[in-house]
């Protein structure tokens, strides 16, 4: 067996090319099928790039997910190019060698060591070309930077807590950066795995309990950014969401200011209803930083929740009726939460919102 | 085209190898049985030094009886060493010989597993048990499961006595003595590699601790 | 390795076994007096590491037949061996090198 | 004991029907258990496909209401869990039994009977899993079960517990398998079948199993953890509170996780290397190659397990280091793809469906891989892990690679199998849905993974850029539904008027084609002798074949001189043991949950299973 003369497959293209030119124009199913997914595929890739969508990893605007995307494109080149190359010629294969008639033979070829040789070199040179810049960046992205502000990120089931620990600033899920300035995230959780990803920032970092992961990030332009829980963390892992306010630097020291400002006990007969409802029912779970007895550590701070964009962690607008909503039944917009219904009356509910929204 | 006699083939035991099925697959599950104690000991190894609380495996505040322990470490490889010698009297065609040696190897091995039962009387009584630490977690695993395998073997060596009480392991058998004894070995070493990796090094203590 | 599997040489006997097993003895009395002598503590991992497996080995290759039996038998031991030990090192490697841990946290 | 798995026996008598059900439930025939494997996984596949059509329709529109978020969670987790534990794996198994004899020229496994209780425990451990759904929930921590989302603290239902004990009990089937494949492909080959003459499909089912034997037990290791944790013994493995780390789980699950991936991708190389060479009349080329770098693939799936946890925080070095080697399986895969394609250079291509089939693997499987390329390199998966571009990725590998082979396979062994070739009309239909459906499924899960899709959620707003494409996925997964349907209208209808095969229909290679369509239970009645690799085109044509050397009739090992009419030859007997000990071991790891006198009637029947087991004679 091992006798058998070896033909050369250079020698047998050529050949191929010859006779390719008197085919008939009828092509093989298979054939025009692989085409349509090549030529698919890459027009899927292409479309994708529209820069517009909220989480798009491929329009980034922080300084890391900046670099990573570049390192996409480097390797997607190289990707496309072995796709182009190796389904094409597939594609020619399955054209040029289908079977004409019942009775042919084809040369028994074995293998060819050179050939062999060749195409394991190949992918050793292209993997070398991938594996070079991808150490590269992976140790750019795990250098510590001029590091001008510390947060530190707690994950919770499900919701973010954000801590300035410089600045005595505690919020949560909705997280205000200075722009420009390299912050650094201390990732940490209070009971499962999390992930904390803002696509349009940063590639994702997990939040594990028991430890304590960094991540950095720098950002050049203002903007809302949209982040979310990216490791399956329990019935409501899809609603894990947080906004990332990026703000020039007086807004953000504005911003500052006001959430170290406690609140002050209200002058309004009805806001003063809403406050008595909030200390007797929230403050168990909730803090609100100068309402006596709300120092509760369960949920999120509701010190200036008035001020935030969204609640319930990025599921809702936060409007009044939005508000009034989730605290009516917190279970109907986001199942298995750990908020319970708290029975409270639709008079109540109408005295606590306008408070919850007037801390600001 | 050839096709083999009819009668070439005809020993139910022939095969490609030259090697006893049933051997094969004793020495493919040992290799197998590596990976299980590998990812266990793995565990001990990783948790040595990070448990929050006492009581330790060593140190002022340690659990370990080093010379209880050595004891019985003692008395499970000698236990080889009779498994050994049970294969070699089977192979001699000695029986009795043989039984006596099964035996013998099994009370060795019952003495190891009492050995482990009064060590985990004792440690439980120091205020170790699986829920308090990842050392207690960790060591009470791996050395539970290795005394499951000790407990198997026993129950298979004592198989093996009965079988041969009713005739059922000639000299022509002595095969299944030794696979059963491949089995036994590999306990043994588990043993060796867990006497020096648990109980001989010294783990560090955790940094905060005591 | 060239020995074909049909005529892998033949056990040793009892008194092969009993030295062994003096051997074997020899050396965890050794273990465990090295691991009572305050001078060497330095080096006990060291030591022990080597000792053990001498006596693994001996056990494998003398009581197991291994030096004696079918090279395709110590393939399928060495095999499942040779990945348990890697993944063992390779896991300490790990969670020694990353590790940040918050004692207590959570 | 005794007396009473002796009086058991007794009752049970030794089956020796050769027909019907009970013939079945005893049968040691490697075949017949092949078939089994088939049929019962092929059921699990169409359990598995419907839950990911729910899947797939609570996300065709934004905000979906179609499941809960619970049972949405619970449907992913058994999706995966289904298709990689009860579909993938069994269904090669399915192949491997089927075929490993006939294509080494041997009469059976080297222990029929544990090839039976393989089977048996499968089917139980399936069963087990997927009966979570009456009792109280199905598991919802993922196929990957997280620590310590999986811990008693955050998962008090008992769908966890479920899955780490039906997975420990299927491992057992897997490891008895893979033993008995291990003893049987080193053990039982035709005179003449050297190793490097041998199928490259029972190469991979060699490989496979080795991987299956190293790697299914730290797998178990980890689940056992899990459940010691879980019960009252209350260990603190994954506990952080405690001391413990979850991320050791996420080692464990991986070290197993990779090499189970090329669980699952080998006996679809192994196949695709059958069929190929069969339909373009030549020769695998570069079989050491092939067979080289899927032994080097099997041997490198142990040093990148960490490459599906580059975001958990391992550092710089570590990170580095998995992706280098990552990258570096691309080698050896690159080798196979080239080797194909080479084989195909040159060739005589006839389009049967098993053609299509394989051809289709080879590009799909090019797609995985080079989309894999794109998150083996850790900053790119930082962005990546944990998307729809994961989930792309792996559908590509698993469905456009696994299940298209297996596909492939069951066209191309069917008439082996049952005597009827199916129908190719249809099977061209089938095969063009298929490949149009999954490309219109997983295809835009690239995009909506670099548009920031993150996988596992149950809802999402509008807004986001995710409506389109996943209406589109939701649209191509009722495409492959109806290729599906069309597969079985298949096999319904030419089970009934399909076309005799013959025993050799396409020209083929190796061993099985020289026997009965469908063999008989003996396989060979003349056991054969090798001359070379394709030991059966060899016989065919000559060993310098090919070139015009066009044999009419191909020599038979179905009839010959001597005792070759089979009535001679013994085989093994059925028997009862194999699935009464299977029971047992099932029941015991339900007592786990059920209450531990369970467990102990559990271990009762399987004692004495084996024990009636070691004193039953292989034949009465």
């Amino acid at each position: 067996m091992r006798n058998l003369a070896q033909s050369s497959l250079p020698a047998r293209a050529a050949t191929g090319l010859a006779k390719g030119a008197t085919l008939s124009s009828r092509r093989s199913a298979a054939a025009s099928f692989l085409s349509l997914v090549l030529v698919g595929v890459l027009a899927l890739f292409i479309t994708s790039c529209s820069g517009k969508d909220p989480q798009d990893t491929l329009s980034s605007v922080g300084e890391v997910a900046k670099k990573q995307q570049e390192l996409f494109w480097i390797i997607f080149a190289w990707a496309a190019l072995v796709f182009v190359l190796v389904q094409g010629l597939l594609l020619f294969i399955l054209f040029r060698f289908r079977r004409r008639s019942e009775n042919e033979m084809p040369a028994q070829t074995h293998g060819n060591t050179r050939l062999e040789i060749a195409w394991t070199l190949a992918p050793v040179v292209i993997l070398v070309s991938v594996a070079i810049p991808t150490v590269a960046s992976i140790f750019d992205l795990a250098k510590e930077h001029d590091v001008s502000m510390q947060v530190k990120v707690i994950g919770h089931q499900w919701w973010w807590e954000f801590q300035y620990p410089g600045l005595g600033v505690v919020t949560a899920n909705e997280l205000h950066l200075p722009v420009g300035e390299v912050v650094a995230f201390d990732l940490q959780s209070a009971d499962v795995i999390h992930s904390f990803w803002v696509p349009k920032l940063a590639g994702k970092q997990d939040v594990v309990p028991g430890r304590s992961n960094p991540l950095t990030i720098k950002v050049d332009e203002p903007g809302t950014f949209l982040g979310q829980c990216a490791e399956l963390c329990g019935i409501q892992h899809a609603q894990m969401k947080f906004r990332v306010v990026v703000q020039e630097k007086a807004q953000f020291d504005q911003w500052v200011k006001d959430q170290r400002t406690p609140v002050q006990p209200p002058g309004d007969p009805a806001m003063v209803k809403g406050s008595l409802i909030v200390q007797q029912k929230c403050s168990a779970c909730h803090t609100i930083q100068g309402l006596a007895g709300a120092v509760g550590k369960v949920g999120p701070t509701l010190t200036h929740i008035g001020g935030r964009g969204t609640i319930a962690a990025g599921v809702l607008n936060n409007t009044p009726e939005n508000l009034a909503r989730w605290i009516r039944d917190p279970q109907e917009v986001k199942r298995g939460a750990l908020m319970p219904n708290l029975g409270l009356t639709e008079d109540e509910i109408q005295a606590v919102v306008p408070y919850l929204l007037s801390l600001k | 085209m050839q096709h083999a006699h009819p009668a070439a083939h005809a020993p139910e035991h022939e095969t490609t190898t030259g090697l006893d099925h049933r051997k094969l697959l004793m020495w493919a599950f040992l290799g197998s049985d590596c990976l299980l104690f590998g990812a266990l000991i793995s565990t001990y190894m990783i948790y040595r030094g990070r448990s929050l609380a006492g009581p330790f495996p060593n140190g002022p505040e340690g659990v370990f009886d080093i010379p209880f322990t050595s004891v019985s470490a003692f008395v499970l490889l000698m236990s080889s060493l009779t498994m050994v010698l049970a294969l070699a009297a089977s192979q001699r065609g000695h029986i009795r010989g043989m039984r006596v040696w099964l035996i013998a190897t099994a009370l060795l091995g019952t003495v190891f597993l009492g050995g482990q039962f009064f060590e985990f009387t004792a440690f439980v009584a120091e205020g170790l048990t699986p829920a308090t630490n990842v050392f207690g977690t960790s060591f009470f695993t791996l050395t539970g499961f290795h005394g499951a395998h000790v407990t198997l073997g026993v129950i298979i060596l004592l198989s093996l006595v009965v079988v041969s009480l009713r005739g059922g392991l000639p000299k022509e058998e002595s095969l299944t003595v030794e696979i059963a004894g491949l089995y036994w070995h590999f306990v043994d070493i588990v043993w060796i590699v867990i006497f020096t990796l648990v109980y001989l090094i010294p783990a560090p203590l955790p940094p905060h601790a005591g | 390795m060239a020995v074909p599997a049909e005529h892998h040489r033949a056990h040793p006997g009892p008194g092969e076994y009993i030295k062994i097993a003096v051997i074997l003895a020899v050396i965890t009395l050794v273990e465990v007096a090295v691991y009572y002598v305050p001078s060497l503590s330095g080096a006990l991992t060291p030591i022990l590491m080597v000792l053990s497996t001498i006596k693994f080995s001996m056990v494998v290759l003398w009581f197991m037949h291994l030096k004696f039996d079918s090279v395709l038998f110590s393939y399928l031991f060495v095999g499942g061996l040779g990945i348990a030990g890697a993944v063992l090192i390779a896991l300490l490697f790990l969670f020694g090198a990353s590790h940040t841990i918050v004692p207590g946290a959570a | 004991m005794a007396t009473i798995t002796g009086s058991m026996v007794g009752v049970l008598r030794r089956p020796t029907s050769h027909y019907g059900v009970w013939s079945w439930m005893t049968t040691v025939d490697h075949k017949r258990i092949g078939v089994l494997y088939g049929v019962t996984s092929f059921i699990f596949f169409l359990i598995g496909g419907v839950e990911a059509l729910v899947l797939r329709l609570q996300l065709a529109f934004p905000d979906g209401k179609v499941v809960d978020p619970e049972v949405f969670n619970q449907l992913f987790t058994m999706h995966a869990t289904t298709m990689v534990f009860l579909v993938i794996m069994p269904l090669s198994a399915a192949f491997f039994n089927f075929l490993i004899p006939l294509q080494i020229g041997a009469r059976d496994v080297a222990f029929p009977r544990l090839n039976a209780f393989s089977y048996w425990v499968f089917v139980a451990g399936g069963v087990f899993i997927n009966s979570s759904f009456l009792f109280g929930g199905a598991p919802n921590a993922g196929w990957f079960g997280y620590a310590n989302l999986t811990s008693r603290a955050f998962n008090a239902g008992s769908g966890v517990d479920f899955w780490a004990l039906g997975l420990l009990g299927l491992g057992t089937a897997s490891l008895a398998a893979s033993f008995n494949f291990i003893v049987t492909i080193l053990n039982m080959r035709a005179p003449g079948m050297t190793m490097m003459r041998m199928p490259l499909f029972t190469w991979m089912t060699l490989v496979v199993a080795f991987l299956l034997i190293f790697a299914m037990p730290i797998i178990a290791v980890a689940l056992i953890q899990l459940e010691l944790d879980r019960s009252p013994l209350a260990t603190n493995f994954f506990n952080p509170a405690n001391g413990g780390d979850p991320i050791l789980w996420q080692h464990l699950f991986w070290l197993f996780g990779h090499p189970e991936v090329y669980i699952l991708i080998l006996p679809a190389m192994g196949i695709v290397s059958e069929v190929l060479p069969t339909f373009a009349r030549k020769p695998l080329f570069g079989y050491p190659a092939v067979v080289f770098a899927g032994v080097f693939i099997g041997f490198m799936g142990w040093g990148v397990w960490a490459h599906h946890m580059f975001t958990v925080g391992l550092g710089p070095v570590a990170n580095s280091v998995f992706a280098v080697t990552t990258m570096f399986i691309a080698v050896p895969t690159g080798i196979k793809i080239f080797n194909w394609i080479a084989t195909l250079w040159g060739g005589s291509l006839k389009f049967t469906t098993a053609m299509l089939f394989s051809i289709g693997f080879i590009s799909m499987f090019i797609i995985g891989g080079l989309s894999g390329l794109t998150h083996a390199s850790p900053p790119t998966d930082y962005q990546q892990q944990d998307t729809y571009y994961i989930v792309a990725h792996f559908h590509y590998v698993l469905f456009g690679g696994s299940i298209l082979a297996l596909f492939s396979g069951f066209y191309f062994w069917w008439p082996k199998g049952t005597g009827k070739l199916l129908d190719e009309g249809l099977g061209k239909l089938n095969f063009w849905l298929m490949i149009i459906g999954m490309n219109l499924t997983f295809g835009p899960m690239h995009i909506l993974g670099l548009n920031g899709m993150p996988r596992r959620i149950y809802t999402y707003p509008s807004g986001m850029g995710w409506e389109f494409w996943n209406l589109i996925e939701t649209a191509g997964s009722l495409v492959i539904a109806l290729s599906v349907l069309v597969f079985i209208i298949n096999v319904v209808r030419t089970s009934r008027n399909g076309k005799e095969a013959g025993p050799d229909p396409w020209d083929g290679r190796t061993l099985e084609w020289s026997i009965p369509s469908p063999p008989p239970e003996y396989n060979f009645a003349t056991v054969p002798v090798v001359q070379g690799r394709d030991a059966f085109w060899i016989e065919k044509y000559g060993l310098h074949g090919g070139e015009g050397a066009h044999h009419a009739a191909p020599p038979s090992h179905t009839a010959g001189s001597g005792n070759g009419d089979g009535h001679a030859i013994h085989m093994p007997q059925g028997s009862y043991l194999p699935m009464v000990t299977a029971f047992g071991q099932t029941l015991m790891l339900a007592g786990v949950i059920f209450g531990y006198w369970l467990s102990g009637v559990g271990l009762v029947i399987m004692l004495g299973g084996v024990y009636a087991w070691c004193s039953e004679p292989v034949s009465d």
